[in-house]
Order: C-alpha cells, then structure tokens, then sequence
C-alpha cells in the first residue's frame, strides 16, 4: 500500500493546533476554578512560561531507563491517541493517521501512557509515588470499565468499530448524536470521563495536600515539560474521542472548539461543585453508578 | 498337561511330607515347601499357556471315576487356569518373602501355607457346592493359621475375629447347601443353577439367599468387613499379599461361578452390595494412617468393585471376563507388590514410606503399584474401566457407573496423598539411636525379588491387556514409549536427556507435522516446538535430576498422543498419561504436595467426567470416532457435551474447578511452571475445539450450554485477574492469571463464532508465549532472590535487565496495550463480540480486562522497580539458560505483533470450513473485520517513531545526568500492622481489595474443602463401626444378612 | 408314635441343655451341657436311621470336643467369669 | 441390655427365615436324583455295603480328603499357636495328681481301645462307622494315657510320622485312582470283591483305614499340645 | 400328626438360634466357643432331618435291606455323607478357637473379648 508522505505534516499541524489549545484551555479551567474559590487565578500564558522554562532546564540526576521512560511513554500515549482518532470529520487533512486501526485501538491506547507513567514513576523509588500509582491505577481501571462498555454499546449500536463511519452516521443532525440515540451508554461514558480527567472529585491520586504530590514529585525539568505537553494534549484527545463517538463529532475546527470547551467543561464544574472521593469510594461509586448504566446500554441497545 | 488335580495332590502331598521330616531340617523342609509352589504354579502355567494358545474347550475333571453330579468334579478353563497361576504365584512368590519366618517357625508353618495356597486352588476349580464348603473351611482354618506368622502379638485377636466369623458364615453356608440339596437334588453347582425347581420354592429361594450370602460375606462386604481390615492391619505383610491378592481372586471367582443358582435377580445384589463396599472402602480409608489397613481397606473396596462387576455380567457381554480380570489381577499386583512393600518398611505410618526415597526402583515399583491401582493407563485396569464404562452407559446405568468413578476418585485421592508424603515428607522420627544406611528398610533378595516380580506382571499385564483390547496397545505408542525410555536412562546426566528431550520432541514435530490440519499443527507446534523451548531452560540444571525426564515426556506423550487420537478411547488414554505426567512434574516441586494431589484429584475428576461423556456418548459402541460426538442424538448430546466440557474445564482451572492451579504452577520448580502453565492447560482447550468442532451447540432445559460456558469463561477471566490482582507471591499471580487468561480462551471458542474461534487461537498462541517467557522470568528472579513474595524484591531491574526487559514485554502483550501481540487479540475479541448475540457476559469479561492490567503492573513494578533491598544487592542476571527461552520468546512476541498473519492468517482460512461467515479480510498489511480494522505495522511504525523521537531527545537533553542512588524515606499514609507490610509492595491495591475484595471470597475453595472435610468426617464417623471387638462384627455380619433379606423382600 | 414321642423328648431334651449352655452362670457345667446336647443330638440322629452320623457326633461332637474344652478350662481358670 | 436387645431382634430375622424354610418344608417320600444313583449303583459300582461310607470316600473322596487337611491344619495350628505361646508362658496350675486305680487302669484299657478303634475303620465300608468314628476312638485312648499321667512326653515324632504317611499314602492312593482308574481317588483300582466281605470295595478300606489313623493321629497331637502346654 | 424331620429341624433351627444369641451376648472366649458348638449341633440336626424319610432304614446293604430294593427302602444318605465332614470340620474349628483363646488368655490374662480390640477403626 503507498503511503501518503502528506499524512505527517498534516498530523503534525492537527498536534500543533491541539496543543495550543489545550494549553489555553489549561489555563482558562484553572482561572474558573480558581475564581470560584475566590482567587485571582494565573495569567492565561501562565502555562506557557512554565512549559518553556522547564524544557529550558537541565537535570544532573537519573534515576535509571525506566525513569526515562515514564514521561516518554505518557507523551506518546497522548499524541497517539491524538493521531490515531480523526479530529474533523470530513477533512481528509485531519484525518490524522486513523488508517491504522479503529476504535479499539484507541480506547486500549489509553493505556499506554497510564502504563508508561507507572513504570516511571515506580523506577524512582519513591515510596510516595508507589502509593500515587497504585491508587491511580486502581482509580483508572475502575473508571474505564463504564466507557468500554458505553464505547461497546455505541459500536454494537452502529454495528461498527470505525470512528469516521460512527460520527458520519450522526451527521444527520443535532437528533442524530449518540447523545440522544443511546442516553445511557453516553452517561455511562461521561461519569467515567469525570474519573479519567484526574480532577475532582476523583483526583485523590495526584493529591496536592495529603502527600507530597504522588509521581511527579520526582519528575522535574525536562521530564515535567514532557508531561506538561501531555497534559495539554492527552485530555483534549481523549475529548476528541467522546465527541465523536458521543456528540456527533466536529466537521470544522469551530465547532471543534466549541465541543471540547463544552465537555471539558462538564469535569470542571464537577470537580469544583464536589469534594473529593477516596479511591475505594471512587471503585465504588463508579461501580455503583457508571458501570450498571454502562450494562443497560449494551443490554439495551 | 498335567491333570489340575495335581495342583492340589501336590500341595497336599508335600504338607503331608513335612511332617516325616524332622524339626531340625527345616532348610529342607522350606526347599520341599518351595519345589511344590513351584510345581504346582507350573501346572498352572501349561494350562495358561494351551488355553492362550490353542482354542482349548474348559476340561472337565471327574474324581471317583463318576460323572458329576454324583461325584464331585473339577473344571479347568482359561478363567481357571489364570487364577490358580494368579494364586499360585502370589503363594510362591509370598513363600520365599516368608523365608526368614518360615524357616523361624518350622515345617508347620509351611504346611500351613502350602494348604492355605492349595484351598484357594481348589476355591477356584471344585464345581461342587459342598466342595466349595470344605474349600472355604480350609482357607478360614488356614487364615486362622497363617495371621500367626505376623511379629504382631495384635493378630492373635484378629484371627479369633475370623473364627467367629466364619462360623457364622459356615453355619448359612451349609443350612442352604442342605436346602438347595433337597430342592434340586443335588450338589453339583451347575446342575443345581440348570434346576429350573430351586428358584420356583419358597425353600430355594431362601436357600440360595443363605448361600450366596454366606459366600459374599466371605468377600468382606461392607459393614461385615471389620475382622478383615483387622487382619490386613496385623498380619505379616506376605500374608496380607495373599490375603488380598490371592484369596480375594478365589472366592470372587467363587461367587461368580455359584451366582447363577440365584438367578438374575441376585445380580442386582451383587451390584449393590460390591458398590456399597467400593464406596465404604474407600471412604474409610481417607482418615487412616497405617499403611497397611489403608491398604486394607483398599483391598476390600477393590473386591467390591469386582463384585459389582460380577453383578453387571449380564449387560458386560464378551467384556465380561476382560473386564472382571482386567480389576481383579490390578489388585492382586498392585497389592500383592504393595503388601511386599510395606514388609520392607520398618514403622507403620504413611509418612514411613519416605525411606522408599532411598531406593528408586522401590519408588518406581511403589509408583507403579498405586497406578495400577487406581486404572490409570497402560494398565490393565485402565482398559477395563474403559470397557466397563462404556458398557454401562451403553446400558443406561449412569448412576452405577457415577458411583464407580467416584468411589476410585476417593481411592486415588488416599493413594495419591500416600505418594506425596512419601515423596515430599520427612519419616517420623526415627527409631532411637544411630542407625546406619537404609535406616527403616530391611531388604533381603527373597524380599527383592517378589517385588520386583509384581512389578514386571504389572507392566506386562499392561501389555497384555493393551493387546487384548483390540484398540491399540498404549505400551506399544511411540510417545509413550519414547518417555519410558528415559526411565531406562535416567542414569545419564541430566544435560544428555535434556538434548535428547529436546531432539526427540523437536524431531517428532518434523516427522509429522505435515498430518496435522490447521488447528492441531498449532497445538502440536506448542507441544512439542513450545515444549522444546521450554526445556532450553532446563539445561540450567545440572546432576541427574531423577525423575523429572520421565514424568516430563510423559506428559508430552501424553499430549502429543491427544492430538493424534481419532478416537475417543485414544483421547482418553493420552488425557490420563498427560494428567499423570504432569502430576508427577509438579510433585517436584519443594512444597508442593498438597497442592499436586489436589491438581490430580480434580485432574482425575475430570477425567472420570470425560471417561463418563465419551462412555454415554458411544452407547456401548465399541470405537467412538471423536468425530462421531457429531452424532449423538438428541436426549443425550446435552448430557454428554455437559460431561466433557466439565472434563475439560477442570484441565483449564475454570472458575469453581480452578482452586488446584495456584498452587500446583506457583510451587513447581522453575522450568516446570511454564510446562505446566504455558503447555498443559492448552489440552483442555484442545479438549474444547474438538468438543465444539463436533458436537457444536447444544442445549439442555432450554438453556444453551455454549451460552453457560461463555458465562463460565466470562467469569474465570475475572475470578482470575481480580485473584492475581491480590497475591503477594509472584509465581500466584502468574497462576491466578492463567485462570483469567484461559477464561478468556474458553470464552471465545464458546462464542462460536468465526472470530470469537480466532481469539481463542490467538489467546493460545499469545498464553504460551508470554505465560512460559513470565514463569521464567520470575523463575530466575525467585532463584537469584531466593523468595518468591513480591514484597521481599524490588529494584531488580539494574541488576536483571534482560528478565526486566521479558516481563516488560509480557506485560505490554499480556494487557493488550498496542502496539504488541496482546492487541491483535483483543481487537479480534471486540469484533468476536460484535458478531455475537450475548451481552451480559461481555460486561463481566470488560470488568476483568482493567484488572489485567493492574496485576501486571504489579508484578513488574514490585519486582523490578522501587526500591532495591539490601540483601540483593549483589544479584546477578538470571542464568543464561533461563533467561535464552525469555529471549527467544521476546523475538517472538515482536514477529507476532508485527506480522499476526503469519500464522491467523492460515486459522482463519481454515475456520471457514466450520463457520463460513465472519472471518477476516487480509489485504497487503490491514487487517479488516465486517466492522473494523486494524494495521499491525503502521501501529508499530507510528508508535515507534514518536517514541523513538522523545526518547531519543530526552536522552540527549539529559546526556549529562548522573544516576543516583535510591534512598529510603519514611512511609506515610499507610499505618504499618505487620512487618512485611512496611513495604510498599504489601497489599499494593488495597482500595481496589476495600472496593472489591468480596469478590475475591474463595468460594469455591472454601466449598471443596468442604466437600473433603465432609468425606473424611464421614469417613471417620462411619469406621467408629469397627470397634474392633470381634462380637461386634460378628452383630455386623448377622445385620447384613438381615438386611439384604429385607431389602431383596422389599425389591 | 412313640417315636414321635420320643423325638418330642429328646429335642426339648437339647432346647434345655442349650439354654443351659448358653445362659447357665457355671462355665464347667456349660460346657457339659454342650456336650449333653451332642450327647442327645446323636440320640436323635439313630432315631433317625443315621448310625453313621451318631457315632461320629457321640465321638466327636461330645466326647473329645468336651475334652478338648477342658483342657483349656484348666489352663484359663482365671479367665473363666470374665 | 440393649446388646441384647438388637442381638434377639437380629436372630428374629434370622429366625424368620428359617421358619420360611420350616414352614415350605416336604419331606421327600422318593429319593431323588443322586440319593437314587446312589442307592442303585454303589453296590455294583464300588461295592461298599455302607452306602454313606461309599460317598464319603469315594463319590466324595474329594470332600473327605479336605477334612482330613482341616483336622490336619487344625492339628498344625494348634501346635503353632501353643508352639509360639510357649516360649514366654508363665506357669499355670497342675492338675491335681492321680490315682493309681486310674493309672493301672488306662494301661490295661488303652491297647483295647486303640483295637475297638481299628476295627470300626477298618469295617466301616460294612457297617457304621469308618474312619473318623475310629480314629476319635484311638484318640480317646491317648486321652486316657494323657490322663492317667499328664506329664507324660508323648513321642511326637511318631504320631507325626503316623500323621505324614497316612496323608501320604492317602493323596497317593488317590492319584493311583487317577493314573489306573476312573478319576482321582477312584476306588476300584483294587478288586472289588464280594458285597459285604471285609476284603470288598476296593481301596475304600484301605483309604478309610489310613483315614482312621491319620485321625487319630490328629486328636492326639491335638491333645498332646494342649497337654504339653502346662509343662511350663 | 408332625413328621419327626420336621421336629428335628425345628429344634435344629432353635439350637441354632440358641447358639447365636450366646455368642452374640457373651463376652467370654470360651462361652462364645460352647455357643458355637451349641449351633454347630443344630446345624447337623437340621442337615440330617433334610435327608431323613420316614419308614426307611439307613443306608447300609445287609441282609435285611438287600442292593436290588435299596432305592424303595434306605433313606437319603447324602447329608449324612455331609454330616460327616461338618462334624469333623467343626471339631477342627472348635479345637483351633480353643487354642486361640488360650493363647489370648496368656497375653492378656482375660478372656473377655471386648479387651482384645487394640486393632479397630
């Protein structure tokens, strides 16, 4: 099969396109929330500075490959992901690099980074971040359980597992999305989304206040840019995921913004409405209350 | 020939003769004594040998010149001629074991025991009642007599218990002769069964009652069987040979020759008593704790089963004598041997029989001798339950047939146990003072060579009945016999077996691997190519290593033989050599005992199901193709799919059946695990394709039974990885993960679909590799380490980079993370599930993936990251041996996941002939479904380039950083309760067990010791029945008359 | 009839020497009461044209039997009540 | 009590059954198949007046030759289990000495006795009696010699020899039946004789004889066991 | 008017039951041994009244029961052939289960039985 050599800088521009608009959102999300606390809030370049000041730093210590590793392997699972799911649909030149596998792919290809990260931080040594990753993998696997199900029930629904087929069957209009098509799968899938985001209620796993800030405690310099980069990028493709197999994707980059605002959105309010979960109390909750809506979309559908 | 009077003439003649020698020329005396024996086992053997030979009609032997019934006549026939060989062998045999006592007590005691041979003798061949009376007298008198040889003051008592007895039983006996006389007019045992009279009479019919009932209480049936175990318990062990061995034989033969003059109604009885004894038997036998009335008890539980076997003579056919012999001549080895044993031992309890450790070919014999015992191939006992159960089934009597397989399934569970205590523990405390080589064992070459003669019958009765069975002798199998050979080898070191292991399996794989079809060349590429890898490893060992190329290529054989079976028969023979071959492996193990006798208690169990399943399936057919399950019709098919997919999940640890494998893979020895973990379970799932290939779905009440089994594998998955997730030792963890991972499997063949077929292929494929390269790697990492907890390491990943660099690639395939093989096999899962109907068991199968992955994290970061203890930190890399296979399968792995169609592609293909819908669309390098697609290389490219760039950039922006040493820091957070628990690896998902923990309850565990604790209490309630006091039984024997005479009323 | 009769005789003759063997408190004398009932069982078998099997239980049943007895009576003397 | 109890209503199912038998009971007023056979044929056949000694011995020689190996085992037995008994036995009571009258008696009684004996053997294929009546009848005679004097030693090596040939010759003759007769332990390899003579019925004298002695010799060791045992 | 067999073996079948309930009830060695006898003689009783017929003589040729009418006149000598044994065979046992309840006297210095149950269960 010839491949289109276009293909990379088309994916490259999509990345560059995301990353600056997660780095805004980044900073927007954390004036809001800090606004409802009565703060001020950080200057929206804010994030900018630290990205560049940190990939500006040196580090003369190592804790080993492994350590290496971590913050590689969380930014390839985030740009990945990105890459792997089309962002617009329609657009052949944001397309990305879909032709490699559907659906499943992505929704396993979250983990990659989740794995790559525990590694890292688990190389460090550092008891504090071996209590960070097991509460955060526990967290995780429990929060993902309801979107692979809601994620199943959407593909049991259209009877496909490629992204693109799913959001042009929901072109027909706003009627159309999964969103009223199959409610519960897409509840399911966005109480689930709540935990994935790492906020509150469910971000006892980084816990600034009780311990010292789990993982990336021992990160720092460039290894902290490469996970600040993650950070901007990984939940908006993840979003990327939830329009376009929930919401009826985005056909132009407006509507693009637009969508991930509104969804990101919903984690923020959230987390800043609700007080935090213990983990334990979050595998409950999600199991209590995501993982039975899941259930019932795939019965139902 | 020599007329069989002769036997008797002989015996009696040299008893006689004794008596003119006088005391002092006792070595006479015992040569005389020796020289009848010998004779009179020569009779015999001609007579053997012309019947074999030639089509002998039986010969009729008349005394006082006077045809029968007037005279008492005598008949020898092939039945008769093995037999007194049979009793005449065990009496030779036992009388050079009596050596030292015979020539101790005098020309009496030789008398004694030639007499005692010769009424067995005559047990066997008089063919009239009366006879038969006086014969039973002279073998009770001569029982009486020959307790005393024992050193044991205890046999006194119980050979008064067996005069009283046998005056109760002789008083019946000769009330019914006089009747059954007086209603038939005579004596003679096939006259009086022609007599149409004796039946039709209120008198006959009582009469007949009285006489076989008197004659099975002479074969111990339970509960009159107490004064039986009491002499098993003390007399010398060569009495015991002959009590079990010979004297049984005589008067089963006995009984079976007199049970026609009750008709056919009293087969039932015969069934139902010998059952009942079967099953007591064995029952009671659980609790004990001496050797011999264990073996007692076994002896009594055997002649039950024969017994029910005489009362089955109507439906068993042509069978009947295969089978009835086939039973009997297994004891009468097995105990015969075993009895001989025991003598050579010097204390009483099970754990004694350690000291066998010392001599292995004492071990092998014992081995050999609790095989035969329990039926399992290539003995004859194995065929005869065969035959057994196929007649049976073919007859409808399932619940008999139940009631056999579960009786030798509590049997072999007490001789199995005996096995691993003599293999694995200490003897008790030995006795006081040093003692000098050999301590426990007192051996002579008149005691060597008995055994050793039990030994050779036992194998070349297994010969013998392999060819009498018209299937193909199993001794005769190339695969079997090749693993035999190593027995014969095993004096060579062990790197020379190791190649010629290896060359042998490799070498059949190129021989044959053209015959196979698809699907069997995958498994036959794991077996024996998968097996071969495998055994790189074990070149890590060095010394001889006894006993482990036996029980290994057993087990190969065993699994090379189940791929190669067509027909049921073969199936079954290669599933129990397979079963018995890993058995053995896995009792290797340092602490692994308990847990191998649980793995072959279930292995058995679900044999037996099997064994049940084909029988019901065949309908008394004598060949069962595998393909003709296809076949069986309706009322059935359910029943018989049930049996055998119950078979083959207790191979696959499925969720309820699975509580064997933990222990059994995490226990074994370091190249064992991945043989047992890696290549054994993937026989179940053979077992599974060739089930659902030809039996297909089935539904039972309505309910799809491939629907259950898709619950069942849906469930393991999660049982498995939720168990894994909470071990604390890193070799249970691979164990529990096998569960979940065959769960899976089992799964995706229930979907039957096209896809979901592919992933069961693929979950094969990907389990051997990555199970085999894991066990491996913790294998090593536990041999450096010296512990197997997971919170004892850490760090290790400087130290062990290449096992890190295994388990780190295990774990990205295992969790099915792209761009790796697990990946294929999770998106042929996906689109497997969207070609089928089912729902809720997808959900339980999604809640288990997540959980997958949190035990393999686990496992590679406890072990090899963290914090580096200080005891290892002088740790080398894992041995060369152990960690190449690891490489090997790295390579692997990597070629998978890159090109997947190298060999689905051919899977695929060939599944079409089975479902024709839903394969896969392979073009250039995508792989597409109806519903999706998926390119393996892009992935790898994609993923590798943005990872490479990173990587390669971090390294450059930190080329100058300086590795630093690990520190501690004081632990927060969690309250240490326990001091493993200060580490952070103790109890590492603890929110997830707070969460979910209930799950992971062991039922199923908790419900089988239950069942155990249940048999055993039973066990031990019911032997208080044996208070030993000899009235007590003689209140028994008098119960049982009564009661069967009620419940023969009542019938 | 007077064989009747004396059959009659003789048996209930046995049935009391048996109960007496079986429940009477002197052992001794137990076993003479065995031996009576052979003793008179060989009565009866002459009774019953069996000359044969009178002589040999008459010899046999309560002639060496009772002596056999007693001389283990003798060496067991203590043992007797237990 | 209750031992007791389940003993009765055991033996009441026992006994049921025997009344079963009882009460279905016929008398034969004919002799059926073999009784008949036998009633016609022993006299031509054997020619043994004694039709029970003709069973005994011949027709059911085989029967007869297992007797004597139970009295012979029990004999054997016997010895053993005292044999190993003796060697730590404590000393039990001695029998109270005896007269002289009995003493004299028995000696001149014994050679009598053992003549009565033989003579009921050897007669037994004529009138009642044979060989096991005989040889308890030469066992008494012993009995009284023991009795007389306890402590007497008896020769046991003679009446093993008697004991031993006697079987011997038994199993011999029987196998002279199957090598120049009809079967094992058939009669008629002497002449048969006339019907009531003492010379008649061909070896079955013989062979009751030697069972006569071989019995005798059995009680006899038996008693001389159980004798010996308070020697210590 | 009740054939002398049948009273015989009426009484044969009580000493019978008799003996059993001696040796199920006594303790003693030697009473369970009389007991035995006691049933080994109804035993006997109860065979030969099964050959017994009544007005016939015993089966003996003589002058007074000559070969040519022995069929019309001797009674069944069948179970008196097998009497025979069983009286010799139960003198045998009897004398061994003597000698054993000698020899269990002198190891123990008791005769009861339920002291000889070290072997049970």
């Amino acid at each position: 099969m010839p491949f289109d050599w276009m293909k990379i800088p088309y994916a490259l521009l999509t990345l560059f396109i995301v990353f600056n608009f997660g780095m805004l959102l980044n900073a927007l999300i954390q004036k809001i929330g800090a606004r409802v606390g009565r703060r001020y809030g950080v200057p929206i370049w804010q994030n900018y500075a630290d990205l560049i000041k940190n990939y500006g730093l040196r580090s003369s210590i190592t804790h080993g490959v492994m350590y290496y590793l971590g913050p590689v392997f969380r930014l390839t699972g985030g740009v990945g992901l990105l890459l792997f799911v089309p962002t617009i649909y329609g657009s052949e030149m944001f397309s990305n690099l879909s032709f490699a596998g559907d659906l499943i792919l992505a929704l396993y290809f979250v983990f990659f980074g989740t794995l790559g990260m525990a590694l890292g931080a688990g190389e460090s040594g550092h008891p504090n971040a071996a209590i960070g990753i097991t509460r955060g993998l526990s967290q995780v696997t429990a929060a993902e359980l309801p979107f692979a199900l809601a994620v199943f029930s959407v593909a049991l629904q259209y009877q496909t597992f490629s992204i693109t087929d799913i959001v042009a069957v929901q072109q027909a209009g706003f009627t159309s999305w999964t969103l009223f098509t199959n409610p519960l799968a897409v509840a399911a899938a966005m109480l689930s989304f709540l935990g994935s985001m790492m906020r509150p209620p469910f971000d006892v796993v980084l816990a600034p206040q009780e311990i010292p800030i789990g993982p990336p405690t021992e990160y720092h310099s460039s290894y902290l840019a490469l996970m600040q980069t993650n950070r901007a990028i990984f939940p908006i493709a993840k979003i990327v995921l939830y329009m376009s197999l929930f919401f009826g994707g985005a056909a132009s980059w407006p509507v693009f913004f637009l969508k991930v605002f509104a969804i990101y959105m919903v984690s923020v309010l959230v987390g800043v409405a609700f007080p935090r979960f213990r983990v334990e109390q979050s595998i409950r909750w999600f199991l209590i209350w995501a993982v039975p809506l899941g259930v019932l979309s795939i019965v139902l559908v | 020939m020599v007329s069989a009077l002769y036997i008797l003439a002989a015996a009696l003649g040299a008893a006689f003769l004794l008596g003119l020698l006088r005391e002092e020329r006792r070595g006479l005396a015992y040569g005389l004594t020796l020289a009848a024996l010998g004779f009179m086992t020569w009779v015999s053997a001609t007579w053997v040998w012309a019947f074999a030979t030639t089509a002998l009609p039986p010969v009729e032997i008349f005394t006082a010149g006077t045809p029968p019934p007037f005279a008492i006549n005598l008949r020898m026939g092939m039945g008769e001629a093995a037999l007194t060989l049979l009793v005449n062998l065990v009496g030779l045999a036992s009388a050079l074991y009596l050596k030292e006592t015979l020539l101790q007590l005098g020309r009496r005691a030789m008398a004694v025991l030639l007499i005692a041979i010769m009424a067995l003798a005559g047990l066997i061949l008089t063919r009239d009642l009366f006879n038969l009376f006086v014969f039973m007298e002279l073998m009770a008198i001569s029982t009486a007599g020959l307790i005393l040889l024992s050193a044991d003051s205890r046999a006194l008592g119980a050979g008064f218990k067996y005069l009283i007895v046998s005056q109760v039983v002789s008083v019946l006996l000769l009330i019914g002769i006089i009747f059954a006389y007086h209603v038939t007019g005579t004596l003679n045992i096939d006259g009086m069964a022609q007599a149409p009279a004796l039946l039709a009479t209120g008198i006959g019919a009582i009469a007949a009652f009285l006489i076989l009932i008197a004659l099975i209480a002479e074969l111990k049936p339970f509960p009159a069987n107490g004064w039986a175990l009491d002499i098993y318990e003390s007399a010398h062990p060569a009495y015991g040979a002959i009590f079990s061995a010979a004297s049984g034989a005589a008067v089963i033969f006995a009984v079976d020759k007199v049970l026609p003059i009750g008709g056919a109604a009293w087969l039932p009885v015969a069934t139902g008593v010998g059952i009942a004894t079967f099953l007591f038997s064995n029952l009671l036998a659980l609790p004990q704790t001496n050797d011999r009335r264990l073996l007692g008890y076994s002896s009594v539980g055997q002649i039950g089963l024969v017994l029910a076997v005489v009362g089955q003579r109507d439906v068993l056919g042509e069978a009947y004598g295969f089978i009835a012999f086939g039973l009997l001549v297994s004891n009468a080895v097995a105990k015969a041997g075993l009895f001989w044993l025991s003598g050579t031992i010097e204390q009483r309890g099970l754990t004694a029989w350690a000291v066998l450790r010392q001599r292995p070919l004492a071990l092998f014999a014992f081995v050999t001798f609790l095989c035969v015992l329990v039926g399992l191939p290539p003995f004859p006992g194995f065929y005869a339950k065969w035959e057994l159960a196929r007649l049976l089934a073919g007859e409808g009597r399932m619940a008999l047939l139940a009631a056999i397989l579960l009786g030798t399934l509590i049997e072999a569970g007490y001789l199995f146990r005996w096995f691993g205590y003599a293999i694995k523990r200490e003897p008790e405390a030995a006795a006081e003072g040093p003692r000098m080589q050999g301590a426990g064992l007192a051996t002579g070459w008149n005691r060597a060579l008995p055994i050793a003669a039990a030994l050779v019958a036992a194998w070349g009765l297994g010969f013998l009945w392999g060819d009498l069975s018209g299937r193909g002798n199993l001794l005769l199998a190339l695969p079997l016999l090749f693993a035999l050979a190593f027995l014969v080898l095993d004096w060579l070191p062990a790197w020379v077996k190791n190649t010629l292991a290896i060359g042998g399996l490799t070498g059949f794989f190129l021989l044959t691997w053209q015959e196979y079809d698809p699907l069997r060349l995958i498994f036959a590429a794991i077996f024996l190519i998968g097996g071969s890898v495998i055994l790189l490893a074990s070149y890590e060992t060095k010394g001889r290593r006894i006993g482990f190329y036996p029980s290994a290529m057993l087990m190969y054989a065993g699994l090379v033989m189940l791929i190669r079976a067509t027909d049921a028969f073969g199936f079954f023979a290669a599933w129990e050599l397979l079963t018995l071959g890993s058995y053995f492996l896995i009792l290797r193990g340092k602490h692994s005992e308990p847990h191998a006798l649980s793995y072959i208690l279930f292995s058995l169990g679900g044999a037996f199901a099997i064994l049940a399943g084909f029988a019901l399936a065949g309908q008394g057919a004598v060949h069962l193709p595998l393909d003709g399950l296809a076949k069986v019709a309706e009322p059935l098919a359910p029943w018989v799919f049930v049996l055998l997919a119950l078979g083959f999940m207790t191979k696959t640890a499925s969720v309820g059946v699975h509580i064997w494998l933990p222990g059994a893979h995490a226990e074994a020895e370091t190249d064992v695990s991945p043989m047992v973990s890696g290549i054994l379970l993937k026989a179940g799932l053979y077992g599974f394709l060739v089930l659902l290939m030809s039996m297909g779905s089935q539904r039972l009440h309505g309910v799809e039974l491939t629907h259950v089994l898709l619950w069942i594998g849906a469930l393991s998955a999660l049982v498995g990885n939720l168990m894994a997730v909470f071990q604390e030792d890193a070799k249970r963890l691979l164990a529990y993960s096998s569960i979940g991972q065959m769960g899976y499997a089992l799964f995706g063949l229930a979907l039957m679909n096209h896809l979901g077929w592919l992933m069961a292929i693929m979950f094969i494929i990907n389990h051997y590799v990555y199970k085999s390269m894991l066990f491996l790697s913790v294998g090593g990492v536990a041999k450096r380490t010296g512990t197997r907890d997971m919170y004892r390491m850490g760090g290790l990943v400087k130290l062990m980079p290449l096992s890190f660099i295994a388990v780190l690639i295990g774990i990205i395939a295992i969790s099915g993370v792209p761009p790796l093989s697990g990946f294929g096999g999770r998106w042929i899962t996906y689109n497997a599930l969207l070609d089928s109907e089912v729902r809720l068991p997808i959900v339980i199968l999604f809640l288990a993936g997540p959980i997958a992955f949190l035990y393999l994290f686990r496992l590679i970061h406890t072990v090899f990251l963290g914090q580096l203890k200080d005891e290892h930190r002088r740790i080398k890399e894992a041995p060369f041996w152990i960690v190449l296979p690891q490489m090997i399968y790295v390579a692997v792995l990597l070629v998978v996941a890159v090109v997947p169609g190298l060999v689905l592609r051919h899977v695929d293909n060939y599944l079409d002939r089975f479902f024709p819908q839903g394969g896969l669309e392979w073009t250039g390098t995508v792989i597409s479904s109806n519903y999706g697609y998926w390119n393996p290389i892009s992935i790898m490219v994609i993923v590798g380039v943005i990872f490479a760039t990173l990587f390669a950039w971090l390294l450059f922006v930190n080329r100058r950083a300086q590795p630093v040493k690990q520190f501690n820091i004081v632990f927060s957070g969690e309250r240490p309760f326990r001091p493993e628990t200060t580490h952070f690896a103790w109890n590492f998902f603890a929110p997830y067990r707070k969460a979910l923990g209930f799950l992971t309850t062991p039922l199923a565990t908790r419900f089988w010791e239950g069942i155990t604790d249940l048999l055993h209490n039973a066990g031990d309630l019911v032997r208080r029945l044996y208070t030993g006091n000899g009235q007590t039984y003689a209140y028994h024997l008098l119960a049982f008359v009564v009661a069967v005479y009620l419940i023969r009323l009542g019938a | 009839m007077i064989l009747t009769a004396m059959t009659l005789f003789l048996c209930a003759a046995m049935i009391g020497a048996a109960l007496f063997a079986v429940l009477g408190r002197s052992l001794p004398i137990a076993i003479l009461a065995a031996g009576l009932v052979s003793l008179v069982a060989s009565i009866l078998f002459l009774v019953m044209a069996a000359p044969d099997v009178a002589m040999t239980e008459a010899a046999i049943g309560s002639g060496l039997t009772t002596f056999l007895f007693f001389f283990v009576l003798g060496r067991v003397r203590r043992g007797e009540n237990d | 009590m209750i031992k007791r109890v389940i003993a009765l209503t055991l033996l009441a199912g026992l006994g049921l059954l025997f009344l079963g038998l009882l009460l279905d009971y016929r008398p034969d007023t004919d002799l059926n198949l073999s009784a008949r056979y036998y009633a016609e044929r022993t006299a031509p056949d054997l020619g043994a007046a004694n039709i029970v000694t003709a069973i005994v011995v011949t027709y059911r020689g085989l029967d007869t030759l297992g007797e004597v190996t139970v009295l012979f085992l029990s004999a054997t037995i016997v010895g053993l289990v005292l044999a190993l008994g003796r060697r730590r036995g404590q000393a039990p009571a001695g029998l109270a000495p005896v007269g002289e009258l009995l003493t004299t008696g028995s000696r001149m009684l014994t050679p009598l006795i053992l003549l009565l004996g033989a003579y009921v053997f050897v007669n037994g294929h004529l009138t009642p009696g044979g060989g096991f009546q005989g040889g308890a009848i030469l066992a008494s005679g012993i009995l009284l010699l023991l009795l007389a004097d306890p402590l007497r030693h008896f020769s046991h090596g003679l009446i093993s020899a008697v004991e031993s040939l006697a079987g011997v010759f038994y199993v011999a003759i029987g196998l002279a039946g199957l090598v120049w007769a009809g079967g094992f332990l058939d009669n008629r390899i002497l002449p048969l004789g006339d019907l009531g003579a003492l010379f008649s019925a061909g070896a079955i004298p013989v062979i009751y004889s030697l069972i006569g002695l071989k019995v005798g010799a059995e009680f006899a060791s038996m008693l001389a066991s159980l004798a010996e045992t308070e020697e210590l | 008017m009740v054939d002398i067999s049948l009273i015989a073996m009426a009484t044969g079948f009580v000493l019978i039951l008799i003996g059993l309930y001696g040796a199920l009830t006594n303790g003693n060695l030697l009473r369970m041994i009389v007991a035995f006898t006691v049933a080994d003689a109804g035993v006997n009783l109860v065979l030969v009244s099964v050959g017994y017929m009544r007005g016939r003589t015993a089966p003996i040729l003589d002058s007074a029961v000559p070969a040519a009418e022995a069929v019309a006149r001797i009674i069944d000598p069948v179970p008196q052939a097998l009497v025979l044994t069983a009286i010799v065979i139960g003198l045998g046992v009897t004398a061994l289960m003597l000698a054993y309840a000698y020899r269990l006297y002198e190891a123990k210095g008791t005769l009861d039985i339920a002291k000889f149950s070290e072997l049970k269960w």
